[in-house]
């Protein structure tokens, strides 16, 4: 299987209208993943800068490169407590 | 202890649990839901969602790095998730140390920290729409409110 | 609510009593008896005397020096004489606040207030004697230990 | 009545043998006081350094003055929490 698999919360999920998305891609970096989830997603577009990003549960920055079975979160900034 | 849960938490059975002959200090940190009012509307009550098992993973994390930093012979986290009512508790974080100035401390320190970095979110819920908080995206026309 | 008392302090419902609606945060303070060892002896128990009712006032005193100071919603003091068992609460301190910010601080300046101004003396028990805390004047032989 | 009650404490009443005791007095400092205090229980004596004073529940110092039917305490350093 070649998919990635997106998790998005709170506010992120709100504006695309869904929390979990699907992209065949493999080695990737995740700015380019954003770049594909915000072709699909355009009402995201305009959170990036305010959003991390997640690979498999640890936090990650735009230039990591994401394999197939991958799991990615898209997190707002984060409101516990 | 590093929970993360759906039902209320039990505040009174958390402190008693740290209590320990070795320790003199407890510090309790209760985050409760708090009612603001704006623009003619108020808040009715909170809404949590998380990122698990992430969000369990950095609890842990927290507790790990507060006992490389302080001298503390215990340390319990629990966070709650869904609807939490006002003046209901949202997280309960208690520390037993051998002093209280540790014990202060790494309390504050555990509060200050699940704000940064443990996958949680929260929308405030109220009488005219929701909004979730630090991202001010929502439902609300005054969102600001 | 500020209150000396000579039975076990149920620190839950002191906690739970703090909770409000206009309130985010309650920081709560314990002391509990600790176990010291030196001198091939242990602490058995505290034991708590106090001069009242100059001690009540005393304590209700450092609940108004906080609300000047603090934005608090509830204010909470009791401390426990006579024998305090290791582990046991001998004072709990609850403050409830609409930030943490306040309750932190002001949960800290009540035990340091305490510690300061509060009339109120314990004797440690060790196996092989006593010793009051802070004038080190007793009955053991090691009153250092 | 011309007496001032004096209540002891902790590592004071311990010193003195006694939590309680009377004197004759009245118009005097508590300075005055301490020395019939110490003339009756010596061991008391070398504590001074350390200990506080209240009149009628409050802190007070040693040039104060102390009237009959006062309540005098003799307050070691308070060590509760």
């Amino acid at each position: 299987m070649e998919q990635v698999k997106v998790l998005l919360f709170g506010a992120a999920a709100d504006q695309a209208g869904v929390r979990e998305a699907e992209f065949t891609a493999n080695g990737v970096t995740l700015d380019e993943l954003w770049s594909m989830l915000t072709l699909k997603y355009p009402a995201l577009s305009p959170m990036r800068g305010t959003l991390a990003f997640a690979v498999n549960g640890e936090y990650a920055k735009g230039e990591e490169t994401v394999r197939a079975g991958d799991e990615v979160a898209v997190l707002p900034p984060v409101s516990g407590g | 202890m590093f929970r993360i849960v759906e039902v209320p938490i039990d505040v009174g059975a958390l402190v008693s649990g740290a209590f320990r002959p070795d320790c003199g200090a407890v510090a309790t940190f209760v985050g409760t839901t708090r009612v603001d009012e704006g623009a003619g509307a108020e808040v009715e009550y909170l809404e949590y969602e998380a990122y698990r098992p992430m969000a369990d993973r950095k609890l842990e994390q927290i507790g790990a790095e507060i006992e490389e930093r302080w001298d503390v012979g215990h340390v319990s986290i629990v966070h709650r998730l869904g609807r939490v009512d006002p003046g209901e508790p949202s997280v309960v974080i208690v520390v037993a140390s051998p002093r209280r100035g540790p014990a202060f401390e790494a309390s504050r320190y555990a509060i200050e920290r699940i704000k940064e970095i443990v996958p949680i979110w929260k929308r405030e819920i109220w009488s005219d729409g929701y909004v979730w908080v630090g991202s001010q995206v929502g439902t609300r026309s005054t969102p600001a409110g």
